[in-house]
């Protein structure tokens, strides 16, 4: 594979300040993203998975939020950026898709207006040609009857058809990069289908990179090339698609696989896993950070500083307990989820 | 949208009649009819010459048709005769309602040049330094009586300090027309003004911040964000528009405010308009004169709701369809 | 799931106790400085008021005395006299305590009135609550001032129980809104409709479980109102259509003013009402934003 | 005679227009639903947003009226009785709510949350009404002391377990289950729905299922209905739901869902697209010309579908 980098963030810490103190929401993350490829970033809320991709376009309020590391756009380092200098990137470079489709368009602007908008300040093309840049995009997201929906506003339009708007904006300028914020969570099932089906289309054309943040374990396995898996704010592992499905090694990835009912297959038990992600403020900064939740891995199994480790070409795993993590008896699910 | 609008003043008919009855009935409660007032001017008038003139003015008849009458005379523009100026109450209006419009516009928009880029500012940055004086200013205003602020005004800058006339509309002495005669009137205008638009401001001050802060955290400005849109502009198209709402929904009850305001501040200021003319008629029980400003006022304020609708209406394409 | 039985619980953020709305609405009260200052301050002024207003001689400062008119403060009168040669400082103490009753009477009737419709609007919803926002919307389109003074020169036998009725009658329309629609919005919350499973009947749900949830809203709302009604009856009264002349008000002090020359010549008469009316609508003020910040800030908790 | 028997239920809403706001329509939340559910089973109700499987639950418990149609429970109409007799029957069924945070009272301690149904139906002394909360409170699995506490001291998926204890104490029959699970982590998902199979065994209670997840509906359900727009486009057992679809709706929800296993990308992709190739050239043999689904055909002694 000699594919480009795009987008390489080292190291990165994104902390939030709480009562004058500052709160690492996401702690030393590494990744790299290449271009024409998907990778998803997975974890349950609080993980620090929105963090990661709010803060790679600066769209952090500012005055609360420490940023370090570095977060390299085609080898440039966009964390020292201004907001006037960002602004020359988000749109034309990185596009972004929010989660809810309703609230993330303006009520009272057109669709074809908010799509147009990104073109004002990153193309000098004419108003003519811009409207007719809006209506192929509209086409190409495939919005039926395009002259029609442009001058129609969010409310008019449904669910399915306002994720397209928004896709429709990313894409806009055609940017080498986009950042997908749980693009489907907020769509009914069918609608998830379609979008997901348009998304994989326009980045196979556009030959796109794409940063996919979910929780929907799901939408991964039909989506991603390669699988971050985040908890507590760290990547605990790092794999491509089929061998984090196949051979999942964290204890958190395994739990997380044994602990969603699938339609395919059906288990009379879920695996659970115990307690609760830790707030913010409770994050336990040293040591392995999921050694709480499986209580019954003996103490030695754990790395005093847990490191990601490259265990295999490509899959990478932090901390050694996995090696000899195993389900309590009364907590097996099924143990061949998604290897047959 | 025109049938939007017509909706809104078809909803509108049931409360002018009742508006209408109201106003009657008080008409009819004021101790006192028509009658009285003349008697007062003419107390040798005799039981004969009494009883014709009942008779001819329809206090005979009875209420329901007296509405009538009187609802078609307003209709037609005659809101009676006032028995004190011995003129027609529609005369009387005419050369005091200009003075009232005047002051109200005045302090409409001054309150708004005012407001408006208080509460943008301290929206915009919140918790800043300037916010806070700008909370502080509007926590002030919101708590200090309009009358007591008026008086203080009067007092220090029209007595003490002397820069402003302390009552009128205008310098008599200057003649009708000529440039001084236009300044004398701006300059009779601004102490009381300045003084309705100074405790004005609030409402539109935290609805505007209250607003902008709101606004500013919405999926839909991240989305602009995203696209690459400048701060200023993350403003003026995205965040203030929508900001905008409350405050044109607001202006009918602005209104409201303004007639309260205006017999506080022409009381003060002796400033010749119709809540001046209001009192002195409520004190000399000029009925037909107090019957037609309750009227005229709650009709004021009907318009000022329609009009906060028709512009919403405008702004909002949510509200457009429906 | 076993090793969650029994075992100590993982709390999330917050592990304060107990959220009675009071408590920490009176925590967060004490915590800001201008608004325990204005607490501490409004206290004083209602002491001395209801204090000496008990000791002063009513009849001794409504007493006519001819040969002190406009005597200015002195320290026979601390604040001088009016027109007739009455004590202002005298007057000062008993318009303030009726002023500060009466705003604090109209304030509770229209809470109260507020209250039931804003529930029972809210809550049930339907043709009545149609009904009573039609009645509402009327009511808030008239020109209030205006009507409460043709209302106040008109009404025969005119006591200070008509001037409050008369005002509550015009003033429970905003309260019966807030709360109507602040029910409305807790009515679609699933904890109304569990009850509603579990056989609580409907006045229950309303008293036991509604209501507690809008208290701090209802306090806050309460506190802004009284400082609002104090100023209305205060302005009424300088206007000549508050309170009868039988009972002194602080505005029927500062209305001396509208004559020029005591204006200007003779503040005592009247400067020391409108600041005394100032700073008690502020202290309440300050009081009612700290309680609405703390009560804003609860609900951002949840 | 069925446990419980819902009959050609009808829940409408008119929907107003023109100048004056007259009655043009009527929104069909509800459309002339008919099931049955047998003691102790599962029954799911799945569908996409909208589809009024929400509605049916509550109409069922009583939160929304019905505008025609029966719900026999043990074979008593439901619809048919007053208020004060519908209050015997109340402690028969129960709810589950979906979201954990606004359906505890946040004003009310666990205890006073748990034990509102027993004051309403049970008079019982404050010991043993305690005692009684702290049985449920310890059979959801939260330490006996909670219920002195608050509900914002508990995690989403304790509440949740608060909100099924307050369910439990007055031994209900039939407990609705509306989304119970949507508004939880993965991980704190799988807890709620294993513990509510537990208590299902020991107390022997029937549930009604609602919820969008196909994944969860096949996990939990031993009998599935399928709703489109207010109606059942197809019901049957979990295994020929998800084995033998016939109805072309169905088809498309359940190869909507994501295939977890990645090496199955392809063949989903394809299988999609003939499903909808599929959709697109029989629609008229699946839905009418206004769009709707038809009257339930029965194929076979389990399985109905919607066809003409």
């Amino acid at each position: 594979m000699s594919k480009q980098p795009i987008l390489q963030i080292e190291n990165l810490r994104v902390s939030f300040r709480i009562h004058d103190e500052y709160y690492a929401a996401v702690d030393g993350v590494s990744l790299t993203v290449n271009e024409n490829e998907v990778v998803a970033i997975v974890g349950e809320s609080g993980c620090g998975k929105s963090a990661l991709a709010l803060s790679i376009m600066g769209l952090h309020p500012l005055e609360r939020t420490k940023l370090e590391g570095t977060i390299a756009f085609k080898g440039k380092n966009l964390l020292p950026l201004s907001v006037p200098q960002l602004n020359q990137i988000r749109g034309k470079d990185i596009g972004m898709i929010f989660q809810d489709p309703l609230t993330a368009l303006n009520p009272l602007m057109s669709v074809g207006r908010q799509i147009e908008e990104s073109m004002d300040y990153h193309t000098k093309l004419s108003s003519s040609a811009k409207r007719q840049r809006t209506l192929e995009l509209l086409k190409r997201v495939g919005i039926p009857n395009p002259e029609k929906t442009y001058d129609r506003y969010p409310h008019e339009l449904s669910g399915g058809m306002r994720q397209r708007i928004v896709i429709a904006i990313a894409i806009a300028c055609e940017p080498s990069l986009i950042i997908a914020d749980e693009p489907t969570t907020a769509l009914d099932v069918t609608i998830q289908a379609q979008i997901m089906g348009l998304l994989k289309e326009l980045q196979q054309q556009m030959k796109t990179g794409i940063i996919l943040i979910t929780h929907d374990l799901g939408v991964v396995a039909e989506m991603a090339d390669r699988v971050a898996v985040m908890y507590a704010g760290e990547i605990v592992e790092l794999a491509d698609v089929n061998t984090l499905f196949s051979r999942p090694l964290h204890p958190y990835t395994r739990s997380l696989l044994h602990s969603i009912p699938s339609v395919q297959t059906r288990k009379e038990k879920l695996h659970v896993i115990q307690g609760i992600v830790p707030s913010l403020q409770k994050l336990p900064r040293t040591g392995c950070r999921f050694k709480s939740r499986i209580s019954w891995i003996d103490e030695s199994e754990h790395e005093k500083n847990p490191i990601l480790r490259e265990v295999a070409p490509g899959h990478w795993v932090r901390c050694t307990c996995y090696k000899n993590f195993y389900f309590p008896q009364d907590n097996i699910g099924d143990m061949n989820y998604g290897i047959s | 949208m025109l049938k939007f609008i017509l909706r809104r003043i078809v909803i509108m008919i049931p409360q002018l009649f009742l508006l209408s009855i109201l106003v009657f009935l008080l008409a009819k409660a004021m101790p006192g009819d028509a009658l009285t007032g003349r008697l007062a001017n003419n107390p040798k008038m005799d039981a004969q010459t009494l009883a014709e003139m009942k008779e001819k003015l329809g206090l005979n008849d009875p209420p329901y048709v007296q509405y009538v009458r009187w609802i078609k005379n307003l209709m037609q523009g005659d809101l009676g005769i006032s028995y004190i100026h011995q003129q027609p109450v529609t005369d009387l209006l005419s050369e005091r309602i200009g003075n009232t419009l005047l002051l109200s516009a005045c302090i409409l928009i001054l309150s708004y040049i005012i407001a408006i880029p208080l509460g943008i500012v301290s929206g915009r940055w919140t918790n800043s330094l300037a916010d806070k004086l700008i909370v502080g200013y509007s926590y002030l205003s919101f708590a200090t009586p309009l009358f007591i602020f008026a008086l203080l005004m009067l007092f220090v800058f029209g007595f003490i300090l002397g820069w402003f006339p302390t009552g009128g509309s205008v310098n008599i002495q200057v003649e009708k027309g000529t440039v001084d005669y236009y300044i004398s009137k701006i300059n009779h205008l601004i102490l009381p003004s300045l003084s309705g638009a100074l405790l004005s401001t609030v409402g539109t001050i935290q609805y505007l911040r209250n607003e902008i802060i709101d606004t500013k955290i919405k999926d839909f400005v991240k989305t602009a964000r995203a696209k690459g849109v400048p701060e200023s502009r993350i403003y003026s198209r995205h965040i203030l528009r929508n900001s905008f709402l409350p405050i044109a929904a607001f202006l009918g009850y602005e209104i409201t405010g303004l007639i309260g305001g205006s017999i506080f501040l022409e009381s003060i200021f002796s400033y010749p308009g119709i809540g001046q003319l209001f009192l002195q008629s409520i004190m000399q029980r000029d009925y037909s004169v107090i019957t037609a400003l309750v009227m005229i006022s709650g009709l004021a304020t009907l318009l000022g709701t329609l009009l906060s609708d028709i512009i919403l209406s405008a702004v909002d394409p949510r509200i457009r369809i429906e | 799931m076993k090793a969650e039985l029994g075992g100590p619980q993982q709390v999330e953020v917050q592990t304060e106790k107990s959220p009675s709305s009071f408590s920490i609405m009176w925590r967060e009260l004490v915590r800001d400085k201008l608004a325990l200052g204005s607490l501490i301050l409004l206290s004083i002024i209602l002491l001395i008021v209801y204090g000496s207003s008990l000791i002063l001689d009513k009849e001794e400062i409504v007493k006519v005395d001819l040969l002190s008119i406009y005597a200015p403060p002195s320290s026979e009168h601390w604040l001088g006299t009016d027109y007739g040669g009455r004590d202002i400082f005298g007057q000062l103490i008993i318009g303030a305590r009726n002023s500060f009753t009466i705003g604090l009477a109209i304030t509770l009737i229209t809470g109260f009135i507020g209250l039931t419709v804003g529930l029972i609007a809210g809550y049930f919803g339907g043709v009545v609550d149609n009904i009573i926002m039609r009645i509402i919307d009327f009511i808030l389109v008239l020109p209030f001032l205006m009507l409460v003074i043709v209302f106040v020169a008109i009404v025969p036998k005119y006591n200070v129980f008509t001037f409050i009725l008369i005002m509550s009658a015009f003033l429970w329309t905003g309260k019966a809104r807030l709360i109507r629609a602040k029910t409305l919005a807790e009515r679609e919350l699933d904890y109304v409709s569990a009850s509603k499973t579990l056989g609580t009947p409907d006045w229950k749900i309303i008293v036991r479980e509604i209501l507690p949830n809008l208290s701090s809203i209802i306090i806050v709302n309460l506190t802004l109102n009284l400082a609002g009604n104090i100023g209305i009856e205060s302005g009424l009264s300088y206007l000549g259509f508050g309170l009868p002349e039988s009972t002194p008000s602080l505005g029927t002090l500062v209305s001396y003013a509208m004559n020029p020359d005591v204006l200007q010549n003779k503040w005592w008469v009247w400067l020391p009402a409108s600041l005394l009316i100032l700073v008690m609508m502020l202290c309440i003020n300050f009081i009612g934003q700290a309680l609405k910040r703390a009560a804003d800030a609860r609900q951002r908790l949840g | 005679m069925a446990f419980l028997k819902v009959n050609h239920l009808k829940v409408y809403y008119p929907v107003r227009g023109g100048f004056f706001r007259r009655v043009i329509d009527y929104v069909r939340a509800v459309d002339d639903v008919s099931f049955e559910l047998e003691q102790g089973e599962t029954y799911g109700l799945v569908g996409e947003s909208g589809c009024g499987k929400t509605t049916t639950g509550r109409t069922i418990i009583g939160l929304i009226k019905a505008t025609a149609g029966e719900i026999l429970l043990e074979g008593k109409d439901l619809t048919k009785l007053s208020r004060r007799e519908f209050y015997h029957y109340r402690k028969d069924i129960q709810m589950i709510f979906q979201d954990p945070y606004s359906s505890l009272n946040p004003r009310k301690r666990v205890l006073d949350i748990i034990a509102e149904p027993l004051r309403n139906f049970e008079k019982l002394s404050p010991q043993e009404e305690k005692r009684k909360v702290q049985y449920f409170v310890e059979k959801v699995g939260l330490h006996p002391e909670s219920i002195y506490k608050y509900p914002h001291e508990f995690s989403g998926g304790q509440r949740q377990r608060i909100g099924i204890a307050r369910a439990l104490t007055l031994n209900p029959k039939l407990i609705i289950a509306d989304e119970p699970v949507s508004a939880l982590d993965v991980s704190v998902q799988a807890q709620v729905l294993n513990f509510m199979k537990e208590i299902q065994k020991e107390f022997q209670l029937t549930y009604l299922f609602i919820s969008h997840d196909l994944g969860i509906i096949r996990h939990m359900c031993d009998r599935i209905g399928i709703m489109y727009r207010g109606q059942f486009v197809e019901e049957g057992t979990s295994e020929e739901i998800f084995h033998d679809p016939q109805h072309i709706y169905t088809k498309r929800l359940i190869s909507a869902i994501p295939n977890p296993n990645p090496q199955h990308r392809q063949e989903q992709v394809k299988l999609r697209q003939e499903i909808d190739k599929e959709y697109h050239n029989s629609y008229h043999q699946y839905f009418d010309a206004e769009g709707r689904v038809y009257p339930l055909k029965r194929i076979s002694e389990t399985h109905s579908v919607a066809i003409p």
